[in-house]
C-alpha cells in the first residue's frame, strides 16, 4: 500500500478499539485487552512500515510523505486535514509506537490480569495487593483513546489536527490521572492537571488563531518550509516589539509549557503520579510531554525565523532557552529531596524536558530531537520499572500484612536479589538518565546538547545544564541505591518478588532501546569510536529543516564535563546512600537543613498557587460572578422582563384570545358538531346499505346515459 | 349459431342476480356467494368477447384466469374474516356487525 | 385383427345411420351408449375387485377371507349385493332429503367420470380431452363434494365429523397430487392423457420421475381415503364416518365408489407413470394393449391393497402434517426441479432421462437427510421430556 | 334453433335458476349447493365457447375449492344445523329495485350495440382452443408475464393473510400450533 495511505490509517485502530471496548466488549476483560493490544499492534506494524519507508526515501526532508484533503470549508479556503511524515515525525512515530506498545503489554500484568477479583475491591480505588483491577476494560479503552490522540498528533500535517490530538490527550490524561477517582488526592490531581494544561492550551489556541489570521493556513509545509512566508512573518512587527513569528512562537510555546510541564506550569506533573503507573509512563515518557516538545521542535523554524546559525538568538528562542534551562535545574533540585519513587522520576522528567526545550532554544534542533527520543525510551523504562517495583512491594505488603507506603524509597532496599530483571533494566535506564559515559543513550544525547551549547558559546545555559546533570546523576543513583542496593528496610521489601513476564518483557525491550538508541547519534569526529556508525540522527532528522544544521565541531571540554558530572553524581549518590538505615532520616536533611525542607516542599509552589491563583479564582467565581453578577444583575433583568411579558400576555389573553379567537373556533367546531350529529343518521354502519346507494347511483347514471342523453 | 348478445344478456342477468344477493343477504357467507356469482358473470362476458370479437388475442382467457385467482384470494380472505368475526362476535349477520356506526 | 374397437365403432355407426339418423345425433347416441357400457362394465368389475381385495386382505392378515359362497368364495360379493338390494332403506329423521339422495350419486359419478378420459388401448378411449389431467382433478373434486354433502345432510354428528375430516384430508391431499400430475404433463408436453401415454413409448415416466410417482401414489391413496388414511370412516372413532346414516343400496354405492376408486388409482398411476397400454406389440394388436393396461393397473392396485393391509391408521395431525410439511414442499421441489432439468437437458432420449433420474436421486438423498435430522431432533426432544418427567416423578416420590 | 342453441338455452336457464336460488333459498347450505350448480352451468357455457381449459379450471377452482370452502364456512359459523331468523335484510326490496334498474341499464346498453347481435364467432379458434397460446402468453415477458406473477403474489398474500386472520386469538398469542 502507498505509505501515505498507510500513514492515514495509523491512528485509526486504537480509536476503533476504544469504540469497541466501550460499546461492546467491556464485559469481557480478555476480549477488551485483546482488542486494545491487537489494535495497538496493528498501528505499530503500520508505523514501522511507514518508518522504514521514510528512512529509505531519498531527501525525505524536501519530499515528505504527505496526503491532504479539505475538511472544513471556511469561505473561500478550507481547513484541510492530512498526514505528513517528514524526518522529525518519522522519528517521533518510531518511539511513540514502541513505547505505546510496550506500555499496553505492561498494563496487562500491572492490573493483575488472571488474578481473581478481590471481594473488597471497589471500582475507583486501587485494588489491594494482587486483586484484579475492577475497571480493567475501561482502562484499556482509555489508553487506546490516548494512543489515538498521540498518533494523530504525530502524523498530522497541520496545527489544527495536531491541536485536536493534543486536546484528546488532555482529556485522556484527565481521565487516567483520575482513574482511581475513589481517592481524594486523585480527584484533586486530575482537576489540577486539566486546569493547568488548559492555561497553556488557551495561549496555544490564541497562537493558532493568530498564525491562521496571519498566513491563512495552518499547514506545516506551507508555513515552515516556505522562505518568504517565514521572512514575512519574521519581519512584520506584531506588538511589544515582537514580530508575528515571535508572537506566535511564544504563544505556541505556552502550549508546550503547559503540556510538558515547564516552569511555571510544572505543578500538575508530580501530582499526576496518582494515576496507575502505566499511565504515568504513558503521559510522562511516551506521549503527552513529548508532544509538547514535539510541538516546539515543529515550530523551530518559526521560533528561529530570522536567525542564522551562530548568530544572536531571537526573542522567542531566548524565552524558550531561559525557561528550559531554568526548569531543568529547578526540577532537578526538587527531585533530589523526594522520597516517592515516582515523584523523583516525575521531577526528573520535568528537568529532562527542560533540557530539550533549552536545546531547542539555543538552536540545537537535532540534539533536542535526539534527546527527546532517547529520553522517551529510558524514561518509559524507568517508569515501568518503578511500577514493577511498586507492584512487587504491594505483593510484599499483601503477604506480610505490613502497612507501609509501597512507593516510599526509604521503605525499600535490597530488591536487587528479589527482582533481578527489574533491577537490571532499571539500572540501565537509570544510567541512561544519568548519562553514564559511552554505553548509554542518555550520554550521547546529553553530550550533543552540551557540545552544541558550548560550541555556540551559550555558557550560561551550558553551566546550568551541567549543574542539572550533576544533580540528575546524583538523585538517580540515590534512587537506585535506596531501592535496590543494601538490605531490605521493611518486611514488605523483604517479601517483594519479581513481576510477571507481561511486565518484565516490555522492560527488557525498552532497556535494549535505552542503550541502542544512542548509537544512532554518535558524532563523526568523536575520538576512537566516532564514525564507526554514521551519525544517522543528524543526517536524517536534520533533514527536516530547510537549511540543514551543520554538526558542531568536537571539543573536549563539554565531553569531559558531561562525563565528569555524571560520574561524580553517581558516585556521590552511592556514597551518601550506600548504608541508609531503616527508619533513619534522609542523610541530606542534616547536610542541607532548611534548604532540604524547601526542596521537599517544592519551593512551596503549590501553596503559592493555592493562595494567589486558586483562591482568587474561587472568589471570582463564587462571590463576584455567581452571587453578584449572576444572582443580582442578570437575574434581576430577567425577572423584570418576565414580569412585563407576563402582564402583556394576561391582557392579550383576557381581551383578545378568549372572546375573539376562541369564540370563532368554538363557533366553527360547534356548528360542525351539530351538522355531524344531524347527518350521522345516514351512516347506518351496514355495508349493504352503502352498497345499495352506490348501485342505485350507478343505475341512475346508466339510465341517464342511455335514456336522457342518447 | 348463438348470437353474442345471448351470452351478454345471460351474464347481465347473472350479474344482477348476484348483485341482489350481495345487497340483500343478511348472512355474510351469502354475500360472498353473491360476489362469486357476479365474478362468474364477468368471466362469462370476458370469454364470450374473446370467442366472438378477438379470437386471435388470448387476452380474454388470461383475464378470466386472473379473475379466477382474484376470486380464490377473495374467497379465502373473506371466509377467514367471517370466521374470525364469528369467533369474536358469534354472529355472521352483517346487520349486527355495525361497529362502524357512529 | 387390426383395430377391433375401431371396427366395432364403425359398424355401429353405419348401422345407426342406416336407420336414417343424421350423423350428429348418431354420434351423440353412440357416445351415450359407450358411456353406459363403460360404466356398467366398471361396476361389474367391482364385484371381482371387492372379492379379490377381501381375499388378499385375508391373506395379508393371515386368515382365509371369504371362502364360503361359491368356489373360493368368489360369489361372496354377489351375495352381499343381493342382501344390500333386499335391505330396507332406513331414512333417518331430520335429514336434508335432496342432498341426502344426491350424495352417493355424486360419489360414484366422480369415480366413473374419471374413466371417460382413460385410454384403454390405442385408439380406444372415451374422449381425448386436451386438458385430461385437469379433468381428472376436477372430477375428483366432485367426489369430495359428494362426501361432504352426505356428511352434512345425514343430520348426524358422527357423519358431520367424518365429512369434516374427509374434506380436510381430500382438499389437502389434492395439492401434492395436482403438483405431481404436472410432472408427466411437463415430460409429455401435453395435458391430454392419450398424448402422455404416447410420450411413454420409449421409456416410462416412472424412470424419469420416480419421486413424483411415489408422491402421487401416496397422495392418491389418501384421496381414496383408505388405510392408512381412512380417517373419514374411522370405525373405531366415528363409527363409520360420513356414510353412517346410509343403508342398503345407497351405502352400496359409497362402497362401490370406494373400491372402484382404489382401482382407478391403479389405472391412473399406470397410465401416467407406467406407460398405460404401452408394451411390445401393442400398436399392432390393441387387444394386447388392453391386456398390458389392466395388468399394470392390477399390479398397482395390488400394491395399494398391500399398503392397506400393512399399515395402521394415522392420527389426523400426523395425516395433515405429513401432507403440509412433507408432501407439499417435496412436490413443489420436484416440479421446479423437473422443470429446470428438463429445460436444461436439451437433447431428448436417454441423456434427458438420466439427467432427470440423477436430479431425482439427488433430491431423494436430500429429503432423506432432512427427514433424518428432523427425526433425530424429535427423538432428542422426547428423550429430554422423558428425562425431565422422570426427574419430576422421582422428586414427587421423594 | 340448432342443437347448440338448445343446449345454450337449457344451460343458461339452469344457471340462472341456480343463481336465483343462491340468492333466494332460505337454507344457506342449499344456497351453496345451488351456487355449485350455477358454477357448473357457467363451466358448460365455457365449453360451448371452446374454452375447455377455462371450463375445467372453473370446475377445479370454484367447485373443487371455493364452493367447498364456502360450505365449510357455512357449517363452521353456526351452532345449530337449521337456519334461524330472516335470510334477507329488511331493506331487500330496495336492493331488488336497484338491481332491476341496473339490469335494465345493462340490457339497454347491450341491445344498443349492433355488433353484439352478430350471429356467430368471426373466426374459429385454434384446435386446442388456444391452450398452448395461453400457456406461452402467460409466461411471455412482452405479454402477460407481469399480471400472471402479480396474480401469483396476490394468491400467496391471500394464503398467508387468511391464515393470519383465521387463527384463533389465543393461538396467535402462543404463536400458532
Amino acid at each position: 500500500m502507498r505509505p501515505e495511505i498507510l500513514t492515514l490509517l495509523i491512528p485509526l485502530p486504537p480509536l476503533l478499539a476504544f469504540g469497541l471496548i466501550v460499546l461492546f466488549t467491556n464485559r469481557s476483560n480478555r476480549l477488551s485487552h485483546s482488542v486494545a493490544i491487537g489494535a495497538m499492534l496493528l498501528s505499530w506494524g503500520m508505523a514501522m512500515a511507514v518508518f522504514i519507508a521514510a528512512v529509505t526515501a531519498p531527501h525525505l526532508g524536501e519530499h515528505p510523505i504527505e496526503l491532504s484533503f479539505p475538511w472544513l470549508p471556511t469561505g473561500a479556503t478550507a481547513l484541510s486535514i492530512g498526514v505528513l511524515i517528514d524526518p522529525l515525525s518519522a522519528a517521533t512515530l518510531f518511539f511513540v509506537a514502541w513505547t505505546c506498545l510496550a506500555i499496553f503489554v505492561y498494563s496487562v500484568g500491572y492490573h493483575n490480569y488472571g488474578q481473581p477479583r478481590e471481594a473488597h475491591d471497589r471500582a475507583g480505588l486501587p485494588p489491594h495487593g494482587g486483586g484484579l483491577e475492577p475497571m480493567y476494560a475501561r482502562f484499556f479503552a482509555f489508553i487506546s483513546l490516548f494512543a489515538f490522540g498521540m498518533l494523530t498528533l504525530v502524523v498530522s500535517d497541520n496545527l489544527l489536527l495536531l491541536f485536536v490530538g493534543w486536546e484528546i490527550m488532555g482529556l485522556c490524561s484527565y481521565l487516567l490521572i483520575g482513574f482511581w477517582f475513589g481517592k481524594d488526592s486523585a480527584k484533586k490531581a486530575m482537576v489540577k492537571a486539566f486546569m493547568t494544561t488548559r492555561i497553556g492550551d488557551v495561549f496555544m489556541l490564541l497562537g493558532l488563531a493568530y498564525l491562521y489570521s496571519a498566513t491563512g493556513t495552518l499547514n506545516y509545509r506551507a508555513i515552515l518550509a516556505n522562505e518568504e512566508v517565514l521572512h514575512h512573518l519574521a519581519t512584520t512587527p506584531a506588538f511589544l516589539g515582537l514580530s508575528i513569528a515571535g508572537a506566535c512562537g511564544i504563544l505556541l510555546f505556552m502550549g508546550t509549557v503547559g503540556k510538558s510541564a515547564q516552569f511555571p506550569l510544572h505543578v500538575w506533573l508530580p501530582d499526576a503520579m496518582e494515576g496507575p503507573t502505566p499511565v504515568s509512563a504513558m503521559i510522562h515518557a511516551a506521549t503527552m510531554v513529548s508532544a509538547g516538545v514535539y510541538l516546539t521542535l515543529r515550530m523551530f523554524p518559526l521560533l528561529s525565523a530570522g536567525w542564522e546559525e551562530g548568530g544572536a538568538l531571537t526573542t522567542p528562542m531566548l524565552v524558550v532557552s531561559a525557561v528550559g534551562a531554568f526548569t531543568a535545574l529547578f526540577a532537578a533540585t526538587i527531585a533530589v529531596a523526594q522520597n516517592d519513587i515516582k515523584r523523583v522520576l516525575a521531577y526528573s522528567t520535568i528537568s529532562q524536558l527542560g533540557y530539550m526545550v533549552a536545546a531547542v532554544g539555543i538552536g540545537a534542533f537535532v540534539a533536542a530531537a535526539f534527546h527527546l527520543i532517547t529520553h522517551a525510551f529510558f524514561k518509559a523504562l524507568l517508569f515501568l520499572g518503578s511500577g514493577s517495583v511498586i507492584h512487587g512491594m504491594e505483593h510484599g505488603e499483601h503477604e506480610t500484612h505490613a502497612h507501609t507506603d509501597p512507593q516510599d524509597m526509604l521503605n525499600m532496599g535490597g530488591l536487587r536479589s528479589k527482582m533481578p530483571a527489574t533491577f537490571w533494566t532499571f539500572l540501565i535506564g537509570g544510567l541512561a538518565l544519568a548519562g553514564f559515559p559511552l554505553i548509554t543513550a542518555g550520554f550521547w544525547s546529553k553530550d550533543e546538547i552540551f557540545a552544541d551549547a558550548f560550541a555556540n558559546g551559550r555558557l550560561l545555559v551550558f553551566g546550568t545544564l551541567a549543574l542539572a546533570a550533576l544533580l540528575t546523576a546524583f538523585y538517580t543513583m540515590r534512587q537506585i541505591t535506596l531501592t535496590f542496593l543494601g538490605q531490605p528496610r521493611t518486611q514488605a521489601a523483604g517479601h517483594a518478588h519479581e513481576s510477571k513476564w507481561t511486565m518484565t518483557l516490555p522492560l527488557i525491550v525498552l532497556a535494549v532501546f535505552a542503550v541502542a538508541a544512542g548509537w544512532a547519534g554518535i558524532p563523526e569526529d568523536f575520538p576512537l569510536i566516532g564514525g564507526l556508525l554514521p551519525n544517522w540522527m543528524h543526517d536524517f532528522v536534520g533533514g527536516t529543516l530547510l537549511e540543514h544544521p551543520h554538526p558542531v565541531a568536537f571539543s573536549p571540554i563539554p565531553l569531559l564535563t558531561s562525563i565528569g558530572v555524571s560520574l561524580l553524581g553517581l558516585l556521590g549518590g552511592w556514597l551518601v546512600y550506600r548504608n541508609a538505615k531503616a527508619g533513619a532520616p534522609d542523610p541530606l536533611i542534616r547536610a542541607l537543613g532548611p534548604v532540604h525542607t524547601l526542596l521537599k516542599r517544592k519551593y512551596y509552589f503549590d501553596e503559592l498557587y493555592e493562595r494567589f491563583v486558586v483562591a482568587p479564582a474561587y472568589w471570582l467565581a463564587e462571590t463576584f460572578t455567581y452571587k453578584f453578577l449572576d444572582g443580582k444583575v442578570i437575574d434581576g433583568v430577567l425577572h423584570t422582563i418576565a414580569l412585563v411579558a407576563g402582564s402583556v400576555g394576561t391582557y392579550l389573553r383576557r381581551y383578545i384570545d378568549l372572546p375573539v379567537v376562541n369564540g370563532a373556533g368554538d363557533l366553527v367546531g360547534e356548528s360542525i358538531k351539530r351538522a355531524g350529529r344531524g347527518g350521522r343518521v345516514i351512516q347506518t354502519g351496514r355495508v349493504q346499505g352503502y352498497l345499495v346507494v352506490g348501485v342505485a347511483f350507478v343505475a341512475l347514471l346508466l339510465s341517464y346515459v342511455l335514456l336522457v342523453r342518447p | 349459431m348463438i348470437p353474442l348478445s345471448w351470452y351478454l344478456i345471460l351474464s347481465a342477468l347473472l350479474f344482477c342476480v348476484g348483485a341482489f344477493g350481495v345487497l340483500a343477504r343478511r348472512n355474510a357467507v351469502g354475500i360472498l356467494m353473491g360476489i362469486e356469482l357476479m365474478l362468474n358473470a364477468v368471466n362469462l362476458n370476458l370469454v364470450a368477447f374473446w370467442r366472438y370479437l378477438t379470437p386471435g388475442l388470448i387476452a380474454g382467457q388470461v383475464f378470466t384466469l386472473i379473475v379466477f385467482a382474484v376470486a380464490a384470494s377473495e374467497a379465502s380472505v373473506g371466509l377467514a374474516l367471517i370466521i374470525s368475526i364469528y369467533r369474536r362476535r358469534s354472529t355472521v349477520v352483517v346487520d349486527e356487525i355495525n361497529l362502524m356506526k357512529w | 385383427m387390426g383395430d377391433p374397437f375401431g371396427l366395432i365403432g364403425q359398424w355401429l355407426m353405419d348401422l345407426v345411420t342406416g336407420w336414417g339418423m343424421q350423423p350428429v345425433a348418431a354420434l351423440t347416441l353412440l357416445r351415450f351408449l359407450g358411456a353406459a357400457i363403460l360404466a356398467t362394465v366398471l361396476l361389474l368389475v367391482c364385484f371381482l375387485l371387492i372379492v379379490a381385495e377381501r381375499k388378499l386382505l385375508g391373506r395379508f392378515q393371515d386368515r382365509y377371507g371369504p371362502n364360503r359362497v361359491g368356489p373360493w368364495g368368489v360369489f361372496q360379493t354377489v351375495a352381499d349385493f343381493v342382501k344390500l338390494i333386499g335391505k330396507e332403506i332406513v331414512v333417518p329423521d331430520g335429514i336434508d332429503k335432496p342432498v341426502y339422495w344426491l350424495a352417493p350419486l355424486l360419489v360414484v359419478m366422480s369415480v366413473v367420470g374419471i374413466w371417460a378420459v382413460v385410454p384403454f388401448a390405442p385408439g380406444f378411449l372415451g374422449t381425448d380431452l386436451n386438458v385430461g389431467i385437469l379433468y381428472i382433478v376436477s372430477v375428483g373434486a366432485i367426489g369430495t363434494l359428494g362426501i361432504i354433502m352426505a356428511g352434512w345432510s345425514s343430520n348426524n354428528k358422527f357423519a358431520l365429523l367424518g365429512a369434516f375430516r374427509a374434506v380436510a384430508q381430500l382438499v389437502s391431499y389434492e395439492i401434492p397430487m395436482v403438483l405431481t400430475l404436472l410432472v408427466p404433463t411437463m415430460l409429455a408436453g401435453s395435458m391430454g392423457i392419450a398424448a402422455i401415454v404416447e410420450a411413454q413409448k420409449d421409456m416410462w415416466f416412472i424412470t424419469a420421475a420416480p419421486l413424483a410417482a411415489l408422491v402421487f401414489l401416496i397422495s392418491s391413496v389418501a384421496e381414496n381415503g383408505r388405510a392408512p388414511f381412512d380417517l373419514m370412516e374411522g370405525e373405531s372413532e366415528i363409527v363409520a364416518g360420513f356414510n353412517i346414516e346410509y343403508g342398503g343400496l345407497a351405502f352400496g354405492m359409497f362402497y362401490v365408489g370406494e373400491f372402484l376408486h382404489a382401482f382407478t388409482v391403479g389405472v391412473l398411476f399406470s397410465t401416467l407413470f407406467l406407460g398405460g397400454w404401452q408394451g411390445p406389440g401393442a400398436e399392432q394388436f390393441p387387444l394386447l394393449g388392453l391386456v398390458y393396461f389392466f395388468a399394470k393397473a392390477f399390479v398397482v392396485w395390488f400394491i395399494t391393497v398391500w399398503i392397506r393391509g400393512s399399515f395402521p391408521r394415522v392420527r389426523i395431525d400426523q395425516l395433515l402434517s405429513l401432507n403440509w410439511k412433507f408432501l407439499t414442499p417435496l412436490a413443489l421441489l420436484i416440479v421446479s426441479l423437473t422443470a429446470v432439468v428438463d429445460k436444461l437437458a436439451v437433447e431428448q432420449g436417454w441423456s434427458r432421462i438420466l439427467a432427470l433420474l440423477a436430479a431425482n436421486g439427488a433430491l431423494f438423498v436430500g429429503t432423506m437427510a432432512v427427514l433424518g435430522a428432523y427425526g433425530r431432533s424429535v427423538r432428542l426432544r422426547e428423550e429430554r421430556l422423558r428425562a425431565t418427567a422422570g426427574g419430576l416423578s422421582t422428586g414427587i416420590a421423594r | 334453433m340448432t342443437v347448440l342453441q338448445i343446449v345454450f338455452l337449457v344451460t343458461g336457464f339452469v344457471t340462472l335458476l341456480a343463481g336465483v336460488m343462491v340468492v333466494a333459498s332460505p337454507k344457506l347450505v342449499h344456497a351453496a349447493l345451488w351456487l355449485i350448480v350455477s358454477l357448473a352451468g357457467v363451466a358448460v357455457l365455457f365449453v360451448l365457447l371452446n374454452a375447455n381449459f377455462l371450463a375445467v379450471v372453473q370446475v377445479v377452482v370454484y367447485i373443487g375449492a371455493i364452493a367447498i370452502l364456502i360450505i365449510f364456512a357455512v357449517m363452521l359459523t353456526r351452532r345449530v344445523m337449521a337456519d334461524t331468523g330472516p335470510t334477507h335484510n329488511p331493506s331487500w326490496w330496495l336492493a331488488l329495485i336497484s338491481a332491476l334498474v341496473l339490469l335494465g341499464g345493462l340490457l339497454a346498453l347491450i341491445l344498443q350495440v349492433p355488433a353484439f347481435a352478430q350471429a356467430g364467432p368471426t373466426a374459429q379458434p385454434a384446435a386446442d382452443s388456444g391452450l398452448s397460446d395461453l400457456g406461452t402468453a402467460l409466461v411471455d415477458v412482452n405479454r402477460f408475464l407481469l399480471p400472471f406473477e402479480v396474480a401469483s403474489v396476490l394468491l400467496l398474500a391471500a394464503l398467508i393473510g387468511a391464515m393470519a386472520i383465521a387463527r384463533p386469538a389465543d393461538a396467535a398469542e402462543e404463536g400458532g400450533e
